[in-house]
Protein backbone atom coordinates (compact mmCIF):
# COMPACT_ATOMS: atom_id res chain seq x y z
CA UNK A 1 0.00 0.00 0.00
CA UNK A 2 1.04 3.32 -0.77
CA UNK A 3 0.70 6.55 1.48
CA UNK A 4 0.89 10.12 0.55
CA UNK A 5 0.92 12.92 2.85
CA UNK A 6 0.70 16.50 1.85
CA UNK A 7 1.20 20.10 2.88
CA UNK A 8 0.77 20.52 6.65
CA UNK A 9 1.02 16.42 7.50
CA UNK A 10 3.72 16.13 5.00
CA UNK A 11 6.21 18.34 7.15
CA UNK A 12 4.92 17.18 10.29
CA UNK A 13 5.24 13.50 9.66
CA UNK A 14 8.36 14.28 7.75
CA UNK A 15 7.69 12.46 4.49
CA UNK A 16 5.62 12.78 1.72
CA UNK A 17 5.37 9.17 0.67
CA UNK A 18 5.70 5.79 2.30
CA UNK A 19 4.84 2.18 1.19
CA UNK A 20 3.63 0.04 4.22
CA UNK A 21 2.01 -3.50 4.24
CA UNK A 22 -1.94 -3.18 4.82
CA UNK A 23 -2.06 -3.19 9.22
CA UNK A 24 -3.97 -6.79 10.24
CA UNK A 25 -7.96 -5.91 11.00
CA UNK A 26 -7.70 -2.62 8.93
CA UNK A 27 -9.91 -2.22 6.34
CA UNK A 28 -10.95 1.27 5.81
CA UNK A 29 -9.51 4.96 5.36
CA UNK A 30 -10.44 6.16 8.89
CA UNK A 31 -9.20 2.62 10.70
CA UNK A 32 -5.86 3.35 9.33
CA UNK A 33 -5.45 6.83 9.94
CA UNK A 34 -5.84 6.14 13.32
CA UNK A 35 -2.97 3.32 13.15
CA UNK A 36 -0.71 5.66 11.99
CA UNK A 37 -1.88 7.95 14.07
CA UNK A 38 0.25 5.73 16.58
CA UNK A 39 3.64 5.45 14.46
CA UNK A 40 5.24 8.33 16.09
CA UNK A 41 4.82 11.81 17.90
CA UNK A 42 5.09 13.37 14.10
CA UNK A 43 1.95 11.12 12.69
CA UNK A 44 0.35 11.81 16.46
CA UNK A 45 0.79 15.86 15.52
CA UNK A 46 -0.89 15.64 12.06
CA UNK A 47 -3.13 13.75 12.61
CA UNK A 48 -4.45 15.25 15.71
CA UNK A 49 -7.43 16.83 14.83
CA UNK A 50 -8.70 14.38 12.31
CA UNK A 51 -11.52 17.09 11.00
CA UNK A 52 -8.88 18.38 9.38
CA UNK A 53 -7.62 16.10 7.42
CA UNK A 54 -8.72 15.21 3.73
CA UNK A 55 -9.00 11.48 2.62
CA UNK A 56 -7.97 10.41 -1.18
CA UNK A 57 -8.32 6.91 -1.88
CA UNK A 58 -6.61 5.85 -5.43
CA UNK A 59 -6.90 9.80 -6.49
CA UNK A 60 -10.56 10.14 -5.73
CA UNK A 61 -11.84 11.98 -2.84
CA UNK A 62 -13.48 9.64 0.05
CA UNK A 63 -13.93 9.67 3.46
CA UNK A 64 -13.15 7.39 6.73
CA UNK A 65 -15.10 4.66 5.47
CA UNK A 66 -13.94 4.53 2.24
CA UNK A 67 -12.54 0.90 1.75
CA UNK A 68 -8.77 0.41 1.21
CA UNK A 69 -7.14 -2.52 0.66
CA UNK A 70 -3.13 -3.36 0.12
CA UNK A 71 -2.73 -2.24 -3.50
CA UNK A 72 -4.39 1.54 -3.05
CA UNK A 73 -3.03 4.74 -2.75
CA UNK A 74 -4.33 6.41 0.08
CA UNK A 75 -3.29 9.89 0.38
CA UNK A 76 -4.21 11.83 3.46
CA UNK A 77 -4.01 16.14 2.98
CA UNK A 78 -5.51 19.45 4.30
CA UNK A 79 -8.41 21.38 2.67
CA UNK A 80 -7.12 22.88 -0.70
CA UNK A 81 -6.07 26.41 -1.42
CA UNK A 82 -5.20 26.01 -4.95
CA UNK A 83 -6.63 28.32 -7.85
CA UNK B 1 -10.91 20.41 -23.00
CA UNK B 2 -7.74 20.69 -22.51
CA UNK B 3 -5.98 20.52 -18.57
CA UNK B 4 -2.51 21.57 -18.34
CA UNK B 5 -0.47 21.48 -15.09
CA UNK B 6 2.97 23.05 -15.24
CA UNK B 7 5.44 25.11 -13.25
CA UNK B 8 5.79 27.47 -16.59
CA UNK B 9 3.57 30.57 -17.19
CA UNK B 10 1.07 30.93 -19.72
CA UNK B 11 0.17 33.46 -22.45
CA UNK B 12 -3.33 34.28 -22.14
CA UNK B 13 -3.63 35.37 -25.63
CA UNK B 14 -2.27 32.24 -26.92
CA UNK B 15 -4.28 30.31 -25.14
CA UNK B 16 -7.24 32.08 -25.74
CA UNK B 17 -6.58 31.63 -29.73
CA UNK B 18 -6.02 28.09 -29.53
CA UNK B 19 -9.42 27.46 -28.31
CA UNK B 20 -11.23 29.40 -31.00
CA UNK B 21 -9.30 28.56 -33.90
CA UNK B 22 -10.67 27.50 -36.56
CA UNK B 23 -14.43 27.33 -34.56
CA UNK B 24 -16.71 29.65 -36.05
CA UNK B 25 -19.93 29.10 -34.22
CA UNK B 26 -18.39 30.62 -30.90
CA UNK B 27 -20.19 33.55 -29.90
CA UNK B 28 -18.18 34.76 -27.01
CA UNK B 29 -15.08 33.82 -24.74
CA UNK B 30 -15.10 34.14 -20.29
CA UNK B 31 -11.31 33.56 -19.07
CA UNK B 32 -10.73 34.25 -15.64
CA UNK B 33 -6.72 34.63 -14.35
CA UNK B 34 -6.01 33.91 -10.71
CA UNK B 35 -3.15 36.03 -10.08
CA UNK B 36 -0.64 35.54 -6.25
CA UNK B 37 -1.66 39.10 -4.04
CA UNK B 38 0.73 40.42 -2.07
CA UNK B 39 -1.76 40.33 0.90
CA UNK B 40 -3.31 37.94 2.44
CA UNK B 41 -5.13 37.74 5.49
CA UNK B 42 -3.35 41.27 6.40
CA UNK B 43 -0.06 39.81 6.27
CA UNK B 44 2.48 40.95 3.98
CA UNK B 45 3.38 37.83 1.11
CA UNK B 46 6.77 37.62 -0.28
CA UNK B 47 6.25 34.73 -2.33
CA UNK B 48 4.05 31.35 -2.53
CA UNK B 49 5.18 27.69 -3.41
CA UNK B 50 2.29 25.67 -4.45
CA UNK B 51 2.42 22.01 -3.87
CA UNK B 52 -0.02 19.74 -5.33
CA UNK B 53 -0.86 15.65 -5.62
CA UNK B 54 0.58 14.75 -9.36
CA UNK B 55 -1.84 12.54 -10.95
CA UNK B 56 -4.88 13.19 -8.83
CA UNK B 57 -4.96 17.23 -10.05
CA UNK B 58 -4.76 16.28 -13.36
CA UNK B 59 -7.69 13.71 -12.70
CA UNK B 60 -10.08 16.17 -11.15
CA UNK B 61 -9.37 18.90 -13.16
CA UNK B 62 -10.62 16.75 -15.95
CA UNK B 63 -13.63 15.64 -13.78
CA UNK B 64 -14.51 19.01 -13.33
CA UNK B 65 -13.61 20.55 -17.09
CA UNK B 66 -16.24 17.69 -17.79
CA UNK B 67 -18.90 18.34 -15.39
CA UNK B 68 -18.69 21.84 -16.81
CA UNK B 69 -19.82 20.51 -20.94
CA UNK B 70 -22.30 18.65 -19.50
CA UNK B 71 -23.98 21.47 -17.67
CA UNK B 72 -23.58 24.09 -20.80
CA UNK B 73 -23.53 24.33 -24.47
CA UNK B 74 -19.54 24.85 -24.35
CA UNK B 75 -17.38 24.62 -27.74
CA UNK B 76 -14.15 24.63 -26.22
CA UNK B 77 -12.33 25.10 -22.57
CA UNK B 78 -9.06 25.04 -20.80
CA UNK B 79 -7.66 24.78 -17.93
CA UNK B 80 -3.98 25.69 -16.51
CA UNK B 81 -2.88 25.79 -13.14
CA UNK B 82 1.11 26.20 -12.29
CA UNK B 83 2.50 24.66 -9.44
CA UNK B 84 6.26 25.76 -7.41
CA UNK B 85 7.18 29.19 -6.13
CA UNK B 86 5.61 32.39 -7.48
CA UNK B 87 5.58 36.01 -6.88
CA UNK B 88 3.30 38.85 -5.82
CA UNK B 89 1.45 39.55 -9.50
CA UNK B 90 2.60 35.88 -11.24
CA UNK B 91 -0.31 34.33 -12.84
CA UNK B 92 -1.36 31.07 -10.52
CA UNK B 93 -4.78 29.98 -13.03
CA UNK B 94 -6.33 30.29 -15.88
CA UNK B 95 -9.83 28.51 -16.91
CA UNK B 96 -11.46 29.77 -19.87
CA UNK B 97 -14.27 28.78 -21.77
CA UNK B 98 -15.78 29.11 -25.20
CA UNK B 99 -19.72 29.33 -25.96
CA UNK B 100 -22.41 30.23 -28.48
CA UNK B 101 -23.96 32.06 -25.96
CA UNK B 102 -22.16 34.34 -23.20
CA UNK B 103 -24.10 33.58 -20.53
CA UNK B 104 -23.29 29.88 -20.45
CA UNK B 105 -19.70 31.03 -21.15
CA UNK B 106 -19.54 33.44 -18.16
CA UNK B 107 -21.46 30.74 -15.79
CA UNK B 108 -19.79 27.72 -16.92
CA UNK B 109 -16.29 30.20 -16.41
CA UNK B 110 -17.28 30.60 -13.41
CA UNK B 111 -18.00 27.30 -11.79
CA UNK B 112 -14.52 25.97 -13.26
CA UNK B 113 -12.81 28.28 -11.08
CA UNK B 114 -15.12 28.23 -7.93
CA UNK B 115 -14.91 24.09 -8.53
CA UNK B 116 -11.48 24.09 -8.72
CA UNK B 117 -10.37 25.81 -5.40
CA UNK B 118 -12.13 23.61 -3.42
CA UNK B 119 -11.81 20.27 -5.56
CA UNK B 120 -8.59 20.58 -7.23
CA UNK B 121 -5.58 19.25 -4.80
CA UNK B 122 -3.08 22.01 -4.57
CA UNK B 123 -1.68 23.99 -1.22
CA UNK B 124 -0.64 26.82 -1.12
CA UNK B 125 2.46 27.55 1.26
CA UNK B 126 3.24 31.81 1.73
CA UNK B 127 6.56 33.34 2.48
CA UNK B 128 5.87 35.77 5.16
CA UNK B 129 7.72 39.49 4.98
CA UNK B 130 9.06 38.56 8.67
CA UNK B 131 10.27 35.32 7.51
CA UNK B 132 9.16 31.56 7.52
CA UNK B 133 6.62 30.41 5.98
CA UNK B 134 2.92 29.47 6.32
CA UNK B 135 0.41 26.83 4.69
CA UNK B 136 -3.12 29.10 3.94
CA UNK B 137 -5.54 27.85 5.58
CA UNK B 138 -9.06 27.43 3.03
CA UNK B 139 -11.91 29.88 2.93
CA UNK B 140 -15.03 29.33 3.94
CA UNK B 141 -16.05 31.43 1.13
CA UNK B 142 -14.65 29.19 -0.89
CA UNK B 143 -16.46 26.44 0.19
CA UNK B 144 -19.92 28.44 -0.12
CA UNK B 145 -19.36 29.76 -3.75
CA UNK B 146 -19.04 26.02 -4.80
CA UNK B 147 -21.59 25.01 -3.09
CA UNK B 148 -23.87 27.25 -5.27
CA UNK B 149 -23.28 24.87 -7.93
CA UNK B 150 -24.06 22.09 -6.40
CA UNK C 1 -9.97 52.58 -16.85
CA UNK C 2 -9.14 52.29 -20.51
CA UNK C 3 -11.66 52.15 -23.47
CA UNK C 4 -10.33 51.72 -26.95
CA UNK C 5 -13.00 51.98 -30.26
CA UNK C 6 -10.73 50.88 -33.24
CA UNK C 7 -10.39 48.61 -36.44
CA UNK C 8 -7.74 46.75 -35.74
CA UNK C 9 -7.70 43.45 -34.24
CA UNK C 10 -6.10 43.01 -30.37
CA UNK C 11 -3.99 41.20 -28.18
CA UNK C 12 -5.79 39.53 -25.33
CA UNK C 13 -2.38 38.66 -23.84
CA UNK C 14 -1.38 41.65 -24.01
CA UNK C 15 -4.19 43.28 -23.20
CA UNK C 16 -4.53 41.93 -19.45
CA UNK C 17 -0.67 41.82 -18.68
CA UNK C 18 -0.88 45.79 -19.24
CA UNK C 19 -3.99 46.11 -16.84
CA UNK C 20 -2.16 44.31 -14.29
CA UNK C 21 1.02 45.52 -14.57
CA UNK C 22 2.90 46.65 -11.33
CA UNK C 23 -0.19 45.85 -9.08
CA UNK C 24 0.33 43.30 -6.73
CA UNK C 25 -3.16 43.60 -4.53
CA UNK C 26 -5.13 42.15 -8.09
CA UNK C 27 -6.63 38.29 -7.03
CA UNK C 28 -8.08 37.64 -10.35
CA UNK C 29 -8.76 39.43 -13.76
CA UNK C 30 -12.23 38.15 -15.69
CA UNK C 31 -12.40 39.54 -19.10
CA UNK C 32 -14.91 38.59 -21.96
CA UNK C 33 -14.12 38.23 -25.70
CA UNK C 34 -17.06 38.30 -28.03
CA UNK C 35 -16.41 36.95 -31.22
CA UNK C 36 -18.37 37.29 -34.81
CA UNK C 37 -20.40 33.99 -34.95
CA UNK C 38 -20.89 32.22 -38.68
CA UNK C 39 -24.70 31.34 -37.76
CA UNK C 40 -27.39 33.85 -36.72
CA UNK C 41 -31.13 33.80 -36.57
CA UNK C 42 -30.65 30.67 -38.64
CA UNK C 43 -29.21 32.46 -41.59
CA UNK C 44 -25.39 31.71 -42.79
CA UNK C 45 -23.23 34.49 -42.10
CA UNK C 46 -20.29 35.57 -44.27
CA UNK C 47 -18.91 38.63 -42.58
CA UNK C 48 -20.69 41.64 -41.07
CA UNK C 49 -19.77 45.52 -40.77
CA UNK C 50 -20.43 47.38 -37.37
CA UNK C 51 -21.19 50.82 -37.77
CA UNK C 52 -20.99 53.52 -34.56
CA UNK C 53 -21.68 56.87 -33.48
CA UNK C 54 -17.96 57.95 -32.85
CA UNK C 55 -17.64 60.55 -30.26
CA UNK C 56 -20.81 59.10 -28.18
CA UNK C 57 -19.31 55.66 -28.35
CA UNK C 58 -16.54 56.07 -26.40
CA UNK C 59 -18.20 58.09 -24.48
CA UNK C 60 -20.95 55.62 -23.95
CA UNK C 61 -18.17 53.01 -23.08
CA UNK C 62 -16.10 55.41 -20.23
CA UNK C 63 -20.04 56.01 -18.73
CA UNK C 64 -20.57 52.23 -18.50
CA UNK C 65 -16.78 51.69 -17.04
CA UNK C 66 -16.97 54.09 -14.73
CA UNK C 67 -20.55 52.90 -13.79
CA UNK C 68 -18.48 49.43 -12.76
CA UNK C 69 -16.05 50.97 -10.70
CA UNK C 70 -18.79 52.46 -8.69
CA UNK C 71 -20.21 48.98 -7.93
CA UNK C 72 -17.36 46.76 -7.53
CA UNK C 73 -13.93 47.01 -6.23
CA UNK C 74 -11.48 47.23 -9.33
CA UNK C 75 -8.45 47.75 -9.72
CA UNK C 76 -8.24 47.92 -13.16
CA UNK C 77 -10.80 47.64 -16.16
CA UNK C 78 -10.56 48.01 -20.36
CA UNK C 79 -12.61 47.80 -23.01
CA UNK C 80 -12.16 47.59 -26.84
CA UNK C 81 -14.96 47.50 -29.44
CA UNK C 82 -13.50 46.96 -33.18
CA UNK C 83 -15.89 48.58 -35.76
CA UNK C 84 -15.83 48.14 -39.61
CA UNK C 85 -15.89 44.91 -41.60
CA UNK C 86 -15.30 41.62 -40.02
CA UNK C 87 -15.54 38.05 -40.46
CA UNK C 88 -16.72 34.92 -38.92
CA UNK C 89 -14.14 33.84 -35.82
CA UNK C 90 -12.67 37.63 -35.72
CA UNK C 91 -12.93 39.39 -32.30
CA UNK C 92 -15.61 42.16 -32.14
CA UNK C 93 -15.28 43.16 -28.12
CA UNK C 94 -13.21 42.62 -25.19
CA UNK C 95 -14.31 43.59 -21.57
CA UNK C 96 -12.36 42.83 -18.57
CA UNK C 97 -11.71 43.98 -15.03
CA UNK C 98 -9.22 43.16 -12.13
CA UNK C 99 -10.21 42.84 -8.86
CA UNK C 100 -8.89 41.75 -5.55
CA UNK C 101 -11.82 39.31 -5.07
CA UNK C 102 -12.98 37.05 -8.10
CA UNK C 103 -16.77 37.45 -7.38
CA UNK C 104 -16.34 41.06 -8.10
CA UNK C 105 -14.34 40.83 -10.83
CA UNK C 106 -16.93 38.44 -12.70
CA UNK C 107 -19.86 40.29 -11.45
CA UNK C 108 -18.53 43.48 -13.08
CA UNK C 109 -17.10 41.59 -16.44
CA UNK C 110 -20.50 39.86 -17.01
CA UNK C 111 -22.21 43.18 -15.83
CA UNK C 112 -20.07 45.34 -18.80
CA UNK C 113 -20.43 43.13 -22.02
CA UNK C 114 -24.54 43.50 -20.52
CA UNK C 115 -24.78 47.13 -20.45
CA UNK C 116 -22.67 47.90 -23.35
CA UNK C 117 -24.62 45.28 -25.61
CA UNK C 118 -27.73 47.43 -25.37
CA UNK C 119 -25.69 50.99 -24.46
CA UNK C 120 -23.21 51.58 -26.82
CA UNK C 121 -24.22 52.70 -30.34
CA UNK C 122 -22.60 49.95 -32.80
CA UNK C 123 -24.83 48.77 -35.98
CA UNK C 124 -24.02 45.16 -37.10
CA UNK C 125 -24.84 44.71 -40.71
CA UNK C 126 -24.38 41.38 -41.67
CA UNK C 127 -23.63 40.08 -45.39
CA UNK C 128 -26.01 37.40 -46.12
CA UNK C 129 -24.54 34.11 -48.10
CA UNK C 130 -27.48 34.52 -50.43
CA UNK C 131 -26.08 38.19 -51.18
CA UNK C 132 -27.15 41.22 -49.51
CA UNK C 133 -27.16 42.57 -46.33
CA UNK C 134 -29.50 42.59 -43.03
CA UNK C 135 -29.55 44.81 -40.32
CA UNK C 136 -29.28 42.75 -37.51
CA UNK C 137 -32.38 43.33 -34.89
CA UNK C 138 -32.13 43.85 -31.27
CA UNK C 139 -32.29 40.96 -29.21
CA UNK C 140 -35.29 40.87 -26.28
CA UNK C 141 -32.18 38.52 -24.35
CA UNK C 142 -29.76 41.52 -24.47
CA UNK C 143 -32.57 43.94 -23.12
CA UNK C 144 -33.14 41.31 -19.91
CA UNK C 145 -29.88 40.94 -19.23
CA UNK C 146 -28.46 44.24 -18.83
CA UNK C 147 -32.22 45.12 -16.88
CA UNK C 148 -30.80 42.39 -14.38
CA UNK C 149 -28.35 45.21 -13.65
CA UNK C 150 -30.53 48.14 -13.26
CA UNK D 1 -28.18 71.78 -35.37
CA UNK D 2 -26.71 68.83 -36.56
CA UNK D 3 -28.19 65.93 -37.54
CA UNK D 4 -26.87 62.34 -37.53
CA UNK D 5 -28.66 59.09 -38.72
CA UNK D 6 -27.20 55.79 -38.36
CA UNK D 7 -27.74 52.28 -39.89
CA UNK D 8 -31.09 51.81 -41.58
CA UNK D 9 -32.30 55.11 -41.15
CA UNK D 10 -28.83 56.35 -42.27
CA UNK D 11 -29.71 54.30 -45.35
CA UNK D 12 -33.32 55.23 -46.32
CA UNK D 13 -32.29 58.82 -45.80
CA UNK D 14 -29.78 58.56 -47.69
CA UNK D 15 -26.89 60.47 -46.05
CA UNK D 16 -25.70 59.97 -42.54
CA UNK D 17 -25.62 63.44 -41.48
CA UNK D 18 -26.78 67.12 -42.37
CA UNK D 19 -26.53 70.85 -41.10
CA UNK D 20 -30.08 72.45 -40.40
CA UNK D 21 -31.51 75.65 -39.24
CA UNK D 22 -33.72 74.66 -36.28
CA UNK D 23 -36.98 74.67 -37.79
CA UNK D 24 -39.95 77.49 -36.23
CA UNK D 25 -42.18 75.68 -33.01
CA UNK D 26 -39.73 73.10 -32.91
CA UNK D 27 -38.59 72.63 -29.18
CA UNK D 28 -37.95 68.74 -28.25
CA UNK D 29 -36.51 65.64 -30.34
CA UNK D 30 -40.28 64.71 -30.94
CA UNK D 31 -41.02 67.48 -33.18
CA UNK D 32 -37.96 67.28 -35.04
CA UNK D 33 -38.63 63.91 -35.51
CA UNK D 34 -42.20 64.84 -36.84
CA UNK D 35 -41.06 67.49 -39.01
CA UNK D 36 -37.97 65.18 -40.71
CA UNK D 37 -40.89 62.79 -41.66
CA UNK D 38 -42.25 65.31 -44.03
CA UNK D 39 -39.09 66.21 -45.88
CA UNK D 40 -39.32 63.41 -48.40
CA UNK D 41 -40.39 59.78 -48.94
CA UNK D 42 -36.92 58.46 -47.63
CA UNK D 43 -37.32 60.08 -44.02
CA UNK D 44 -41.00 59.09 -44.35
CA UNK D 45 -39.83 55.32 -44.27
CA UNK D 46 -36.73 55.97 -42.35
CA UNK D 47 -39.11 57.75 -39.54
CA UNK D 48 -42.73 55.34 -39.57
CA UNK D 49 -42.00 53.40 -37.17
CA UNK D 50 -41.21 55.82 -34.87
CA UNK D 51 -41.33 52.93 -31.68
CA UNK D 52 -38.30 51.67 -33.23
CA UNK D 53 -36.26 55.12 -33.46
CA UNK D 54 -33.40 56.01 -30.49
CA UNK D 55 -32.96 59.52 -30.24
CA UNK D 56 -29.73 61.22 -28.68
CA UNK D 57 -28.99 64.64 -27.98
CA UNK D 58 -25.61 65.85 -28.17
CA UNK D 59 -24.14 62.03 -27.66
CA UNK D 60 -26.91 61.30 -24.31
CA UNK D 61 -29.77 59.31 -24.94
CA UNK D 62 -32.37 61.43 -24.88
CA UNK D 63 -36.57 60.82 -26.20
CA UNK D 64 -39.11 62.44 -27.61
CA UNK D 65 -39.69 65.06 -24.98
CA UNK D 66 -35.63 66.00 -24.74
CA UNK D 67 -34.93 69.93 -25.92
CA UNK D 68 -33.52 70.39 -28.44
CA UNK D 69 -31.73 73.90 -29.63
CA UNK D 70 -29.76 75.61 -32.56
CA UNK D 71 -26.32 74.39 -31.42
CA UNK D 72 -27.30 71.05 -30.65
CA UNK D 73 -26.16 67.07 -32.30
CA UNK D 74 -29.56 65.66 -32.67
CA UNK D 75 -28.92 61.65 -33.48
CA UNK D 76 -31.24 59.03 -34.68
CA UNK D 77 -30.49 55.27 -34.90
CA UNK D 78 -31.86 51.65 -34.14
CA UNK D 79 -31.34 49.65 -31.34
CA UNK D 80 -28.21 48.87 -30.79
CA UNK D 81 -26.38 45.41 -31.63
CA UNK D 82 -22.73 45.79 -30.84
CA UNK D 83 -20.44 43.69 -28.48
Amino acid sequence: MKVLYFAWLRQRIGTGEETLDLPEGISNAGELMDWLKSKGPGYEQAFQNADAVKIAVNQTFGSRETPVATNDEVAFFPPVTGG
Amino acid sequence: MSVSVQAEDFDVGVELAAMTDGKVSIGGVCSFVGLVRDMNDGSGVGAMTLEHYPGMTERMLEEIEAEAHRRWPLEASRIIHRHGRLEPGDRIVLVATASPHRLAAFEACHFLIDWLKTKAPFWKAEELAEGGTRWVDARQGDDEAAAKWQ
